[in-house]
């Protein structure tokens, strides 16, 4: 499954190895994984989603940057519900022919899963909680592709 | 009758995660101003749309799109992924 | 150990995961491995390498990129000797607060080891060994930097 | 008394991957220039410069550096790690 919307932690290393193991045909695999940092006294992040869309939104994502830059393979998970500091909120793997494929994938999974995916960030602090606002320069960032 | 779901504080504003709606609307801005007019929570959460995105079953849009055979509306702050 | 030069193999998912275990303070993790490629009947590649400078060679590359991107951390690990086409070659690995600095850094890493540190890579096949020769745009990546 | 190395092709050209060598060379061009003169082997291995790299002490340079109180000298071919 290369697209994985679930409410469960995953296993960073086991999903890495699984990616990577047997590949004789790209020579260039890069990872990218999102972990909840503990700024500003953060206690828990909560992410709303909205089912359905959710993983269609992701699939049709991965699909582009698949045909796009001709990778072997990529790899999609993002969680949603409450995690913790330290806990990975999620991962893009991509598998290509050479570096610069694999990198600019990456990457254009990334800025399209922060700003057109339908995922709510919402962090509990000490002091109340707060949705995140999103990011002028994540908006901004969709423009290079 | 379409299903009208609301998200994140688009969600806690109106307190409801969804509303099934008889309309006529043509258009997303529509019923957006049919909604504003139904009561003040609405007109809350709908008062700056420079703020809002919606979907149109399932589909990022605008609010130009047209509703006609449209199941599923969602109103939604912009998306905080990744 | 942040720089490792070794003839052994690792395993990408046990360092990746030691790598991204227990951080709250770099929300973005990013990690590549370079595999051995099947291509045009490879048989098997062997890395030489000049040992001693190839250690301070990549110590100073990876100091350099965790200050110019202030990184939590950075791994290098990168074999020698003789592999299978599948087998990883090397990995990087970077930890940073946000995706941007984690990524550059990653591919600044790669840039850097592809054409300053010491290897050389050469290629078995059915019809006789070759020396991998440089890529001019390998040298061409570093302008950019 | 300077430790010259020879890596890949050049180290296959040459022969060795050392020579342990007694000279007065002022620079690392001094001492090309020297080793060339000794046999074919070293005059085909450093025939063409642009092809080659050097190190003094384990740190990349160029043909012009100087080689006082330098211990080691190592040349190759471009580098293709990664």
């Amino acid at each position: 499954m290369s697209v994985r919307v679930q409410a469960e932690s995953f296993d960073l290393g086991a999903e890495a190895s699984r990616f990577a193991s047997g590949r004789t045909d790209a020579g260039a695999i890069v990872t990218f994984s999102g972990v909840v940092r503990a700024d500003g006294g953060l206690i828990e992040m909560e992410i709303e989603h909205y089912p359905g869309m959710t993983e269609s939104a992701i699939g049709a994502i991965r699909e582009e940057a698949v045909a796009r830059w001709s990778l072997a393979d990529a790899l999609v998970i993002h969680r949603h519900g409450r995690m913790e500091p330290g806990e990975l909120i999620m991962m893009v793997a991509t598998a290509a022919r050479h570096r610069g494929d694999a990198f600019a994938a990456a990457e254009f999974l990334m800025d399209y899963l922060k700003s057109r995916a339908p995922f709510w960030k919402k962090e509990r602090r000490g002091d109340g909680d707060g949705w995140v606002a999103a990011k002028v320069e994540d908006e901004a960032a969709l423009q290079r592709w | 009758m379409i299903d009208v779901l609301y998200f994140a504080w688009v969600r806690e504003r109106i307190g409801a995660p969804k509303d099934r709606v008889e309309t006529q609307a043509a258009t997303v801005a529509d019923l957006v101003a049919e909604l504003r007019a139904r009561e003040e929570r609405y007109e809350v959460a709908f008062s700056d749309l420079s703020a809002l995105r919606v979907a149109v079953d399932q589909e990022l849009t605008d609010f130009d799109a047209p509703l006609a055979g449209a199941r599923e509306v969602a109103f939604f702050p912009p998306m905080t992924g990744g």
